[in-house]
């Protein structure tokens, strides 16, 4: 497959500037989708993840991204920018076109590339990603299996199947959960009963909880949890809170402004802004803007699919 | 409904539905909703909700992502004496719902000796053409027919959805209610030029609509149901206006049990020579494979001797692509109906 | 439908001897389709409560067996007899045959008499009984809703979907999780990972967890779940822990013997006999022995479908 | 296998399926078996991975009652490059798997634009015939028909249940393996009698076995799978020994995709006026349809004129009765299906 110009990646050793970066190039992508919506030149659905690019971000600068796999769910495009950084591939996916990542068949929610996978079957994912973990554990890859799945997932029984399982067998799956207070228009407290926390923990998960949109802290215990992983400790929970800044995918949004408006002031971009140089931000932001920028040119104008 | 009221005041597939929903709530205590995101004013994915929780908010449930456990509910509600109408977000989903359906609520009524009833009504929205890709474009419908105890419906932009939707909560037995996401925003309307007549049964409730051209006998039939209706329509219309070919169209509400009443009904007006089945889904042991046998078996018991050329035509054999030229490709449009056809003659 | 003679049915104020003879009564019943099997009488499958008595007993004493609901799975001839008492009407089913309480058309594992019901598919009831819950609270009638599970079905995702919406909704459910030791072959340690009980604990349902025999502590903690449901309280969830005494269905038992006689210790019968007076115990055998004997022989009798 | 291997050393359908898993763990080590209850001494409850745990501990995983995330395990170990064997103990169950082998098996290879390849076997026992009642009885194969992307086979005692399942191992796709649960104590075996041959093509690589009477074309023919062989087969004992009609019998063992190549293959030998379809499960919307279409689309085009009887010969459509009387009166006996044949001569 071709691919163009890349977004740089993360990994441990990456610097508050550079994690900063690539979630500012995440953020970029994904508001020119909603733009390119707007636009009419988009088609179909997506899910953005403006507000939880600190969760992409930390999560795969924790991974080993020539070894380690993950399971992505519908709203994938971070996760997948933070793995391999192919904007112009995921761009021409996402619009359909014969160069995208998989074609245009597959589009917003269906991407594989290399180690990584989604689908856009709630919950389906969970017991695939936990395959995929036995397959790693059998093979002695020393490989972990990472999925994804927002709060509204916890909704589906195949979850559970997997927490027994994969605790049953001591699998290295890492199970990111991300409440981001909502399931399409659904506030957290009308589908998920009880406790996150609790549920993967009843299945003897070790779960860490954070509260934070700080992509280092995420970083850092992501990391704990893989380390641990593949010290063959067996699967990890991992329970992140944040907030969702656009609309479930680009249509309508009945949430309070003002809540909306509350999260902005703690959105992963601004904490972590405030600690950075303005001028090397400034700097990083135009390199970034710059780039994906390219990639979507070069995607707009790649040709679509005649018949 | 009849032709003119279509035309006094124009409404929608989804205005229709919307509306026998709230008729259904207001005018039986025992009715319940329940789905994902159906709360005002969200008011449901597809919006076919849209309203209910304001007017009833105490049988209007939103669930947790839980499409198995949302039938399940439906089934203990509807044992106890419920009526209640689900909703699957997406067609595609059904497949987790398959357990509930098949082995629980088309089960009790026979298994348990005719002592209970299970009078649920799933709704969910099925087919591409929106660009939703894989998972959120098909036409699963084909997986839930024959099975016993499991009605299947299917409403269309030709005939009445509402109506359709009541008859299938007034039903006693299970209904999936297979409602075509493409056609929520289409105008009910029949074509003037064609003549209508709808075929219903005790046995066989739901209308088969019967489009004829006057005048003498047709050249083939096209037989279709849901969002392929405009589309067949479409193709009838070409054929006659550009190929000079007058083809009848049958849409069928009734998938599963087959209407064989209604088939044999139709055969005995005149057999034609060639009838096509148009599906969305691959017709690969799909919808139009069994009205293919059905209807081979009520010839041979009415004109043994005769052949008819049965042609079935549905999307690609292959998943559905988000692509929308591809995904337009691989889904039956009406030239591929009018062309397939018009190789018959 | 035509009933035949009843096995006195237990209620909370049913004597220790009461309860006694309801459980002898379904430990007769049991041990008799075992050895019908063996004189080739039944075909199919079966599968026996022996060892199990004391839920059956314990909790069906504790409901309005007018009002309350029950959903039964696969080994459910106790619960049904401790619902109804219609040990003929079972018989009759469990032969296949056209008098049985339904037609013959179920079987052993697909019962429906009044406000009980049962299936054969692990799990999948679990919604079933939550919807039937939602169903007597929305018609306000008072009646709670009943579901029994082993420890093997914690093993579906349709459980923990059905803890989730009962929760959420304060559904009048009882979860009868009844850890007998092993899910057909296999035993528990090799099916559930962590802990039963922290289960449905997870999802906010108050949980009671008792290691016990002692029909008369089911019955009570059972009264308590049921008393707090009918107030009002939303779901409750009932853990117990007892022994399979008997083959999984009618066929191999590849458990240690020596593991099985030391359960006939802890037996739920014997438990109790020991604190009962003996005369009174024999006695009472004695007229529940001629009653399970007389709907035997009298479903023995009836005719099978003929075409 | 040839018909002389089968006499010399008797092997039962169950030994054979056996056998094949022995030596598919043997020679691969990517094969990983997994399932409820298997580990010896159970060995799964129908005992076809009996042995396998104590020979290959490593790679014999007893699972929890999960049916959905087991076929979960196997499309991520397929992925990554394992050969999943999975066992659903009872088809009946398959529902609960029906999101994993359509929304996931079926599609990754296609979706992600044949970037990866989903070698998975799901292993399942089906049919009646037992006393298991409604929920342990079910074909419900028919429900799985039909999907893009996803392969059905079929095993039968008068072919070599143990190469087919090494054949569905080595392919490529996920193949959905179903056995028949009254078939497993069945000897192979062949009748002298009759001329056996198997046709197999690059596009339908499984097996359809054709037995026909020596000398001149026959009265009819039946086609069916699985466990209906034997049925099928003493139907066809019965027509000739007590009826004098000679019919062909067709034993398929690739249901989906249907096997068009074998078919027309079929068709091109001689077309009977009668043709027969015997399934167990109702035959509403299932197995036989699809060939009814599909043998009509054939023959439309190497002989538009005739006309061919067609006649689906299936179970009652209702659930199955535990009642033993019950269940083997609604299920197709190889009197019923001598009679429905009889019938048309
Ligand atoms: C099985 C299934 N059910 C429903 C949907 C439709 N759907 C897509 S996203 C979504 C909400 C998911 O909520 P959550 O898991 O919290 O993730 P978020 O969107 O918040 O990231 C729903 C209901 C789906 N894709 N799959
Ligand atoms: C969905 C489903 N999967 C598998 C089975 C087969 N099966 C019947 S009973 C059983 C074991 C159940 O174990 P548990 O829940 O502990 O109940 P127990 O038999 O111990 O009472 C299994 C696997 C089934 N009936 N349904
Ligand atoms: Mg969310
Ligand atoms: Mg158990």
């Amino acid at each position: 497959m071709k691919t163009g110009e890349r977004i740089p990646l993360c990994n441990r050793d990456s610097s508050p500037n550079e994690l900063y970066g690539l979630m500012f190039g995440i953020r970029t992508f994904e508001q020119s989708l909603l733009d390119l919506f707007q636009r009419g030149v988009l088609a179909g659905t997506t899910h953005t993840c403006l507000g939880q690019e600190a969760t992409a971000v930390g999560v795969f600068s924790a991974l080993n991204l020539e070894l380690d796999c993950a399971f992505s769910n519908h709203r994938g495009h971070g996760h997948f920018l933070a793995y391999c950084g192919e904007a112009e591939l995921l761009y021409l996916e996402v619009m359909g076109k014969p160069g995208g990542v998989c074609g245009g068949r597959g589009g917003s929610q269906h991407l594989q590339h290399r180690n990584l996978y989604s689908n856009g079957i709630q919950g389906g994912i969970v017991p695939v990603a936990t395959g995929i973990a036995l397959a790693e554990k059998l093979k002695g890859s020393g490989a972990v299996s990472v999925v994804f799945l927002g709060d509204g997932t916890l909704g589906e029984g195949a979850v559970y199947e997997s927490f027994n399982i994969a605790a049953l067998w001591q699998l290295p799956t890492l199970f990111v959960i991300e409440n981001n207070g909502f399931a399409q228009s659904t506030p957290c407290a009308l589908e998920v009963a009880g406790s996150i926390r609790a549920r993967p923990e009843a299945f003897g998960i070790p779960t860490t909880e954070i509260r934070t949109t700080n992509v280092e802290t995420i970083r850092n215990e992501t990391s704990r949890c893989v380390d641990a992983m593949r010290d063959g400790a067996g699967p990890r929970a991992l329970v992140l809170h944040n907030y969702r800044l656009g609309p479930h995918s680009k249509g309508d949004d009945n949430r309070d402004p003002a809540e909306i408006r509350a999260a902005w002031d703690q959105e992963p971009l601004k904490v972590l802004r405030e600690r950075l140089d303005t001028t090397e931000v400034q700097l990083m932001e135009a390199a970034q803007t710059e780039r994906i920028g390219r990639a979507r040119e070069r995607a707009l104008a790649a040709p679509r699919y005649e018949y | 409904m009849s032709t003119k009221d279509m035309s006094e005041r124009p409404t929608t597939v989804l205005q229709s539905l919307n509306a026998a929903m709230h008729r259904l709530m207001a005018g039986d205590s025992r009715v319940v909703v329940l789905g994902e995101d159906i709360l005002d004013p969200y008011g449901g994915a597809f919006k076919v909700t849209r309203g209910l929780s304001t007017q009833f908010p105490d049988r209007v449930l939103t669930t947790p992502i839980s499409e198995g456990a949302i039938v399940g509910l439906a089934n203990g509600l509807a044992l106890r004496g419920m009526r209640p109408i689900a909703e699957i977000m997406f067609g595609d989903f059904v497949t987790l719902a398959a357990d509930q359906l098949i082995n629980h609520a088309a089960k009790f009524r026979w298994m348990y000796n005719e002592q209970v009833r299970v009078p649920l009504v799933v709704r969910t929205p099925m087919g591409g053409r929106r660009g939703y890709g894989p998972t959120h474009s098909q036409s699963l419908e084909k997986h839930i027919l024959g099975v016993p105890g499991l009605w299947v419906a299917a409403p269309h932009a030709l005939g009445d959805p509402g109506s359709l939707l009541e008859q299938s909560v007034a039903l006693e037995d299970p209904v999936v209610f297979v409602e075509s996401k493409v056609c929520y925003g289409r105008f009910l309307t029949r074509p003037a030029e064609l003549r209508a007549e709808e075929i219903r049964t005790a046995r066989s409730p739901f209308p088969t609509l019967h489009l004829t051209h006057r005048g003498g006998s047709p050249d083939g039939v096209i037989f279709c149901y849901g969002g392929m209706a405009p589309v067949a329509l479409e193709a009838v219309e070409r054929l006659r206006d550009v190929d000079g070919i007058r083809v009848d169209l049958v849409v069928v509400a009734q998938l599963s049990p087959t209407p064989t009443d209604h088939l044999e009904a139709l055969l005995q007006r005149g057999i034609s020579e060639v009838i096509a089945y148009a599906e969305e889904a691959s017709s690969s042991a799909g919808w139009g494979a069994e009205l293919v046998a059905t209807i081979e078996e009520i010839r041979a018991s009415i004109a043994p001797r005769r052949s008819i050329r049965h042609l079935r035509i549905g999307g690609a054999h292959t998943p559905i692509a988000s692509s929308k030229e591809m995904e337009l490709h691989d889904l039956p449009s009406a030239e591929l109906v009018a062309e397939r056809l018009l190789e018959c003659f």
